[in-house]
């Protein structure tokens, strides 16, 4: 019972394990080959340029890691909900009548409850509540998204500067990550939004901005694996610039890895958005969920026994969020062989 | 008498991710009381599996057919609260790899002393009391019983590991790569420790290596494996000094370095890798690699043949019951 | 601190026996322990109310009070603290609103209106026996003349005195320098009377925090105070003006109205108020509370940036220079459809607004009769054409013909208020009708109070809560109230000044007569509806729910159909009876009738029914906790007899 | 929030990493304690330089970024009613408003040392005084729902990461997953409405009955237990969700180690090896992440404080944002922060001394 079985992706070597907070003591590597890329035997790179072949292997893992993640069911299910919620977010404009969020125009009764016409009944004014859930959607996703996206690239950066450059700023940039992966963020979030106006803008700084350092210590010590690897010491025994190690090296075999991190992002930072609109710190012109359910509770849900304007907003996160890190994990096991099989 | 391991066409296949694999192919083989046996093969070849089978340590959904006799009892039909009395208590493994095989924040003694407690029901004082005197048995300081795992060296650890085997005097010992990791003259001593244990104790000793010549020193009889299956079982000096399957001569040849990990896999003068278990080769599985190859080789299924009564082989060529040219050996050698 | 019980727990793991069954059985039986324990706490905290009554009333903001100093309340609560606890000179009148004798009988002024004197109750006394005299009252003035931080919140008053004067026990003597209206009431429930034999000792009385077991001059004594949780306070049993029904009042503090609903639902508050229409629908469903709305004096207004600028006519903000023309304002004012504001923001629960006088104050309140501004986007168009805003711009928006810009005005709204969100949909589409352009923005309420101080706004909503007193809202048009440099400051509404509304403030300060004075107050409040420099939506009614199981006659204020809650005065809560008391005084005019059928029985059997249904569901949930932990004991004991054969 | 459900093992604390050797590294000659009592000094001299440093960053931060909230105290302490010009000079004489920036930072720093933190905007009192008050509650109330997340958490968390892909480890790794996908302020909703609005088993809020119970600590034992249950256990359900995944994850990590199949060649019951072999192992990663998320803790008393009106620190922090009241967000900022670090440099110590691989080795 040797490790020798699972030699079988070591063609696909530099994909290799995205959890690089393994130095556990007492772990074992389990692939002793290491690098992997010198078993792929069957290439001949002086037959192609090196980046046709670059491309090639990309295009190779790209099909693998399609074919293991069909193969992860929670993750497709996961990826099928993020579909159809991204579908119904997009085309909300198309089957919904936006006016008709507006106070003035609201179709219905006061606090109506489910009916065939209001599926999910109506708020105080007379607003379906299906429809705000449904335009919610699309601020609650926006914030969510863009704030992972500026949290990762933020993280990215941080880590890839502190893992390349080293010496005293890699110091130091760490112990800025270190302290930022301290902290309770959600106060610290609240703080930077207090500070600055609540706004949508300053939500998604808030939020990237007490987000990023778990993904900046990832990316440094994968950084640090992939710049250990034969071929970027070529790179650099070629003259390769630190630009070029960069982007054309490091980038784009931590772009997977980014990729997974930046899906889990994305589901806390849709709670973080959540937890500061309902604290108040959202824009109550633009109807979010979390101001959905700031606004409920302030309505007087609870006591009117509303249970639909509260139940909606809140299934809505949960299952947006339970959908993103289903697919986040999905991905991570994917590029991580030691989780396969054991999710 | 009663072999105290007998073993009967065992077959184990593992169920991965890409399918059944199958690892022991057809074993048979069996151990008197106090008789030594070495088990020899490259990695995969199904030694450790072997080695696991016997106690029933395979993972779950492994697939287990044949027959296990161990002292009288079938170990894979046997219930599970017999077959954890006979786990250590009947026979004790010496895994591979000390390092990994103790538990890191227990205490050195806490960890020997654990099967005492478990199956003579001693209290805690008796069975750490017992561990002490184990360790001073395999020549360990007895202060060690307080240390942790990692603040002993490797061969410290493997005696602990032998230590532990003796716990609960099994009449049985499997020792898996005992001795693989340590340098030549700690290996030297663990095995000679083995060996006067085994000898004074009278147990039974199941020896797996890839080293021959450490077999050949320590076991009364050898048997070589190959994916899966005995190719070649005979007295362990004799098959040593004159193999009859090509592998087997292959391996004697060998003299492989100590810790390098290469050579482990890939014996001095034999081309190729170890074929793969899920995809083995038709006929003699050894035959693409096989330097005496012979056009009905990739089409036979070759069994064992008796060379002598007491020796056996699986090779085509054995039938003419003749040892293999010298030259033969040369050119393996060149290879 | 938290981690260190799980570290240690590890800890034991590592040396002795690693036994991970530790924390989790820790776990369990703290579960196991506090699960049924505080279910049957429930009837065990319920049950003592049987002998002694308390009231208690759910409230929110009491965290926010800094002490309970009678002389320096800023906050609504400390008045209501402070009139369950002490007298004022002059009440005012719990029919309407009207000054009346409190610890003090009768008042008369002398003809040039300078001069005016008070004659104390004789009866009034202190809780610990001393009789409450002249003396204290010029004790009190004078310490708000003197002491800084009380002149501070009380020098409107006082510093128009020149001597305060004890002429014997009873007869306090005022000279003042300016005639004052306010010498009528001397600003009523708000300045308290301090016993001179106590606060005479007080070596800094602005530091004085509020001690329990202080003599007080009224209904109650402070017991204790916990802060941000609750005041509690015992009834003075001998009180001169006659004792309460109960024995203790609890005001306890909630921080969201939601949690004070459902409190009292649960039973464990008898009385709250500032519920929002929905809250209030829902509880006029319960059985056991009965709700009571009334009109109340909270005020919602847009108002407009009329023109920010120092005393010195030096401008300052940013504000569209077109809302300082009043067609603009009034043009607005009229496509403003109160009536319809009322229902969407309040589910009908509210007056259409007229001015800064609420309509519960009615010596005061100005009903615009033929002067009312009609509802309509005509009208409101042909003013803004007679103005000359008659051109428009590509967008179809009116063009200020002076500066050349658009009317295109910003709203700001607080983001911490849904109700705004909701009413400025209207008022957007209202106002477009006009050919105006609102942009609305959300603001924190510190971000929009910063930049309404600082004249950086259009139009922005506010509320207001005036006080019976008029001119202490009405001052707020005034020139004066101008800054006097070119800063912020929040002593204006709408930076609004007109010299003839000034003349008029003047003019009605110095008038003694109650009728004439009102006379002067509706010309100034026609005045600011004319001229529109704020425009009042509605005023809210106080919605209140209480346990009418438990407690009956709270007195309202007005009387016919007014709040029981933040009233000018505490006749709300000294009214109130217990049910299980209330022997046949039930057809008292203020009592609900509902009450009576709710009570066959007058000897605390509501309460007992309560408690039993506490009692009732007890026993099942304890039996159903016991048999889940039995079942779950006997399949772990089955499991463990059996994790020798598995595998 | 940016809790990472699937953060998995983390990197043992500085000095754990190479231990992992696998072949022969010279043994600890001397007996353990001896040599290396310099080195854990050494260790214990980084671990405590950097959290101060990070003690002195938040202290900094705080200041800066409450400076940046405009606001006006004034209106604040005024109250309800209006304010006349001297009233409002007073009081910014009194606070120190009019002072310039300098000056002000001069005063925080100062103010560190004294340990005067000020007063509240709001209540006038002394913001440490407010602090300690409410410290116990929310003491109560966190170290309610950690023992209670942390013991199940880390129970179910082993169970399920021992038989991976079996229905009890799928459908606990489901449950789990939804629970941490759950906002906790919504699950608070949710759970009021149904167990204190339409059961009425439990208050609905607060700390204690409105209505008083009897003196005596039975008593207010049992009415506070019974207010806590709800809160606690939402506050709970979020930690111990993560608490599930974490252990399962460790659990899962320790799966393939051999000394398990020793332990199982030992004859050793399945359960047995788990809890004696596995757990301890795999424990200690987890008390490593779980103390890294301890800002999470704070995360979850702050909204269910809010919800469940607790009378806790993170109630106070949300009613001081509505002010906003800067002494008293400043305080609790550094209370909340400095209790964190603290807590990881804690963790950082005691994981030395719970793990052997560490303990006496350099």
């Amino acid at each position: 019972m040797s490790g020798d079985g699972l030699n079988e992706r070591s063609g696909r070597g530099e994909e290799r394990a995205p959890s690089a907070e393994k130095a556990k003591a007492g772990a074992r590597p389990i692939n002793p080959s290491g690098d992997g890329l010198n078993e792929r035997s069957g290439d001949r790179p002086t037959l192609k340029s090196g980046r046709a072949i670059a491309w090639a292997r990309r295009r190779a893992a790209l099909a693998d890691f399609v074919r293991l993640y069909s193969k992860q069911r929670a993750g497709v299910a996961g990826l099928l909900v993020l579909i159809v919620i991204t579908a119904a977010t997009v085309f909300a404009p198309f089957y919904t009548d936006e006016s008709e969020l507006r106070a003035v125009n609201a179709p219905g009764g006061r606090l109506e409850s489910p009916n065939s016409t209001f599926w999910f009944g109506t708020d105080e004014v007379g607003r379906s509540i299906l429809l705000q859930v449904i335009w919610g959607a699309r601020v609650s996703l926006q914030i969510g998204i863009v704030a992972a996206v500026l949290a990762v690239g933020l993280g990215t950066l941080i880590g890839m500067t502190a893992a390349h450059f080293g010496g005293w700023p890699s110091w130091l940039l760490m112990r800025l990550t270190d302290w930022f992966i301290v902290l309770p963020n959600l106060v610290l979030a609240i703080a930077l939004v207090v500070a600055l106006g609540a706004s949508r803008f300053t939500i998604i700084v808030a939020i990237a901005l007490t987000s990023w350092a778990a993904t900046a210590r990832l990316v440094r010590a994968q950084t640090m694996a992939i710049e250990g690897r034969p071929y970027l010491e070529r790179a650099k025994a070629l003259g390769a610039g630190h630009w070029h190690q960069m982007s054309r090296h490091v980038l784009p075999n931590l772009m997977p890895l980014i990729l997974a991190a930046a899906t889990l992002q994305v589901s806390s930072a849709i709670l973080a958005e959540a937890a500061l609109s309902f604290l108040g710190l959202g824009d109550p012109s633009q109807i979010s969920w979390g101001t959905l359910l700031e606004r409920a509770f302030h309505a007087g849900a609870i006591s009117y026994g509303a249970w639909w304007y509260m139940l909606p907003p809140g299934l809505a996160i949960l299952f947006v969020v339970l959908a993103f890190t289903l697919c986040g994990r999905a991905m991570e096991t994917v590029l991580n062989p030691r989780l396969r099989g054991s999710r | 008498m009663m072999p105290l391991l007998e073993i009967d066409d065992l077959h184990v296949t593992y169920r991965g991710s890409r399918g059944a694999i199958p690892a022991v192919r057809g074993l048979s083989f069996s151990l008197e009381p106090g008789e030594t046996l070495g088990l020899a093969g490259e990695s995969g070849c199904g030694k450790s599996t072997v080695a696991a089978a016997v106690l029933r340590l395979l993972p779950a959904g492994t697939e287990v057919t044949g027959r296990i006799m161990l002292d009288g009892d079938d170990v894979l039909t046997m219930t599970f609260g017999k077959l954890r009395a006979v786990r250590w208590a009947g026979a004790s493994i010496v895994f591979q790899g000390a390092m990994h095989s103790l538990n890191p924040v227990h205490r050195i003694g806490q960890q020997i002393a654990e099967p005492i407690i478990l199956h003579e029901k001693l209290s805690h004082e008796a069975a750490e009391k017992r561990a002490v005197e184990l360790m001073a048995q395999v020549g360990l300081p007895t202060w060690r019983a307080r240390s942790y795992p990692h603040q002993l060296s490797g061969g410290q650890r493997q005696r602990v590991m032998i230590a532990m085997a003796l716990a609960c005097s099994p009449k049985l010992i499997i020792a898996d790569e005992a001795t693989t990791a340590l340098d030549v003259m700690i290996q030297a001593q663990v095995l000679k420790l083995i060996k006067t244990l085994v000898a004074e104790r009278d147990i039974g000793l199941v020896m797996i290596s890839h080293d021959l010549s450490v077999l050949a020193d320590t076991c009364r009889r050898l048997g070589v494996m190959y994916a899966g299956k005995l190719v070649e079982h005979g007295p362990s000096h004799e098959v040593f000094a004159a193999a009859r399957h090509p592998y087997a001569q292959a391996l004697s040849a060998a003299f492989p370095t100590v810790g390098d990990p290469a050579e482990r896999r890939n014996p001095h003068g034999l081309a190729g890798d170890p074929p793969d278990p899920a995809d083995l080769p038709t006929g003699c599985p050894f035959h693409p690699r096989c330097p005496v190859v012979m056009a009905e080789c990739d089409s036979t299924t070759v069994e064992l043949r008796p060379a002598r009564p007491d020796w056996q082989a699986a090779c085509l060529r054995v039938e003419d019951n003749s040892a293999p040219t010298s030259t033969t050996a040369m050119a393996l050698g060149e290879t | 601190m938290c981690s260190s019980t799980r570290l240690r727990g590890t800890r034991i793991t590592m040396t002795t026996t690693p036994d991970m069954r530790r924390p989790f059985r820790l776990a369990a039986v703290t579960l196991a322990l506090t699960l049924p324990a505080s279910v049957l706490a429930a009837p065990v905290a319920l049950a003592d109310s049987d002998e002694t009554h308390t009231l208690i009333v759910g409230t929110a903001g009491l965290d926010n009070i800094p002490h309970m100093n009678p002389l320096d309340s800023g906050w609504l609560i400390q008045g209501e603290l402070n009139n369950l606890m002490y007298d004022p000179m002059i009440r005012w009148s719990q029919d309407d609103y009207s000054p009346s004798p409190g610890l003090v009988t009768e008042w008369d002024f002398s003809d040039d209106g300078l001069t005016w004197t008070y004659t104390m109750n004789p009866d009034a006394t202190w809780s610990d026996g001393e009789p409450i005299t002249a003396h204290d009252a010029k004790f009190t003035y004078d310490l708000l003349m003197e002491n800084p931080v009380f002149n501070g919140r009380h020098g409107e008053l006082v510093n128009n005195f020149t001597s305060v004067e004890a002429t014997d026990d009873h007869t306090l003597v005022i000279e003042i320098e300016e005639p004052s209206a306010l010498m009528a009431h001397l600003n009523g429930t708000s300045i308290m009377i301090m016993p001179e034999h106590v606060w005479g000792d007080i070596e800094n009385p602005d530091e004085y925090h509020g001690e329990p077991g202080q003599p007080t001059s009224g209904a109650f004594e402070l017991a204790e105070w916990r802060e941000g949780e609750f005041v509690r306070l015992t009834a003075v049993e001998d009180y001169w003006a006659g004792p309460v029904a109960y024995d203790e009042f609890i005001l306890q503090n909630f921080q969201t109205p939601e949690a004070m609903v459902q409190a009292l639902q649960a039973g464990e508050v008898d009385l709250i108020g500032n519920l929002n229409p929905q809250q209030y629908a829902a509880l006029e469903a319960a059985d056991h509370v009965t709700t009571s709305t009334g009109p109340g004096r909270r005020l919602q207004s847009l108002n407009f940036n009329v023109g920010a600028r120092t005393q010195d006519g030096e401008e300052i903000g940013d504000g569209h220079p077109a809302l300082r023309d009043p067609a603009v304002r009034l043009a607005i004012h009229h496509v403003i459809d109160k009536e319809q504001l009322v229902q969407v923001a309040m589910d009908g629960h509210a007056i259409p607004g007229v001015s800064l006088v609420p309509p519960i104050f009615s010596d005061y309140y100005w009903e615009p009769g033929d002067e009312f501004i009609e509802v309509s986007a005509d009208i409101g168009n042909q003013i803004l054409d007679d103005a000359g805003y008659d051109e428009r711009n590509d967008a179809g928006v009116r063009i200020d013909p002076e500066s050349g810009e658009p009317l295109e005005f910003r709203l700001h709204y607080h983001s911490d208020r849904p109700t705004y969100a909701i009413v400025k949909d209207f008022i957007v589409d209202w106002v477009a009708e006009l050919d105006i352009v609102l942009n609305d923005i959300a603001m924190d309420t510190t971000p929009l109070n910063e930049a309404g101080d600082a004249g950086n706004y259009d139009i922005e909503f506010g509320t207001w809560n005036p006080g019976p007193e008029a001119t202490g809202t009405l001052v707020y048009h005034t020139c004066d109230r101008l800054p006097t440099e070119p800063e912020p400051t929040d002593l204006t509404f709408a930076f609004y000044c007109n010299e003839d509304y000034d003349a008029l403030f003047e003019a009605q300060l110095a008038e003694s007569d109650l009728e004439a004075r009102s006379e002067i107050l509706r010309e100034m409040q026609a005045l600011l509806y004319e001229e529109t420099p704020s425009i009042q939506m509605y005023y809210e009614n106080q919605l209140e729910a209480y346990n009418s199981e438990r407690w009956t006659n709270f007195g309202t204020q007005p009387s016919a159909g007014g709040m029981i809650r933040e009233q000018q005065g505490a006749f709300g809560y000294e009214a109130a009876t217990p049910v299980s008391m209330d022997g046949g005084s039930g057809d008292d005019a203020t009592d609900d009738d509902a009450t009576d059928d709710d009570t066959p029985a007058d000897d605390g059997e509501p309460a007992a029914a309560s408690d039993d249904d506490g009692a009732g569901a007890t026993p099942w949930i304890i039996a159903a906790v016991v048999i889940v932990v039995a079942a779950g004991v006997l399949l772990f004991v089955r499991r463990r007899r059996t994790a020798d054969e598995r595998e | 929030m940016a809790i990472d459900p699937t953060a998995r093992v983390p990197a043992a604390p500085t000095g754990a990493a190479g231990t992992s050797g696998n072949h022969d590294t010279p043994p600890g000659v001397g007996r353990p304690g001896s040599g290396s009592r310099r080195e854990f000094l050494r260790f214990l001299g980084v671990k405590v330089s950097g959290a101060a440093v990070s003690l002195v960053l938040v202290l900094f931060s705080a200041f800066f970024i409450f400076r940046m909230i405009g606001g006006d105290p004034v209106r604040a302490i005024g109250g309800d009613a209006p304010m006349t010009p001297e009233q409002r000079a007073e009081i910014e004489e009194r606070l120190g408003l009019n002072e310039p920036m300098t000056v002000q930072f001069w005063e925080y720093v100062r103010s560190l040392f004294t340990l005067d933190w000020g007063t509240s905007y709001v209540n006038n009192q002394q913001v440490t005084t407010l602090m300690w008050d409410r410290l116990p509650n929310t003491l109560l109330l966190t170290g309610t729902a950690l023992v209670l997340a942390a013991g199940l958490g880390i129970w179910i968390g082993a169970r399920a990461g021992w038989r991976p892909g079996s229905f009890f480890e799928k459908s606990q790794v489901g449950i789990s997953l939804a629970l941490w996908s759950a906002p906790t302020f919504w699950l608070g909703m949710i759970v009021i409405i149904v167990f204190s609005v339409q059961l009425g088993l439990f208050p609905v809020n607060g700390m204690r009955s409105g209505r008083g119970v009897a003196d005596g600590f039975w008593p207010q034992f049992l009415d506070v237990s019974h207010h806590l249950v709800l809160p606690a256990l939402t506050m709970a359900a979020v930690i111990y969700a993560q608490y599930v995944l974490i252990m399962r994850s460790s659990i899962l990590e320790e799966r393939g180690n051999d000394y398990l199949t020793v332990a199982k060649a030992k004859g050793l019951r399945d359960d047995v090896i788990r809890r004696r072999h596995a757990v301890p192992n795999a424990l200690l990663p987890t008390v490593t992440l779980i103390a890294l998320q301890f800002g999470a803790i704070f995360n979850g008393a702050l909204l269910t404080e809010t919800i469940f009106s607790w009378p806790g620190l993170g109630l106070l922090f949300y009613q001081a944002i509505r002010v906003p009241d800067i002494p008293l967000l400043q305080l609790l900022f550094v209370f909340f922060a400095g209790t964190t670090i603290l807590a990881n440099l804690f963790a950082d110590i005691i994981y030395r001394f719970l793990d052997p691989r560490v303990r006496g080795t350099s």
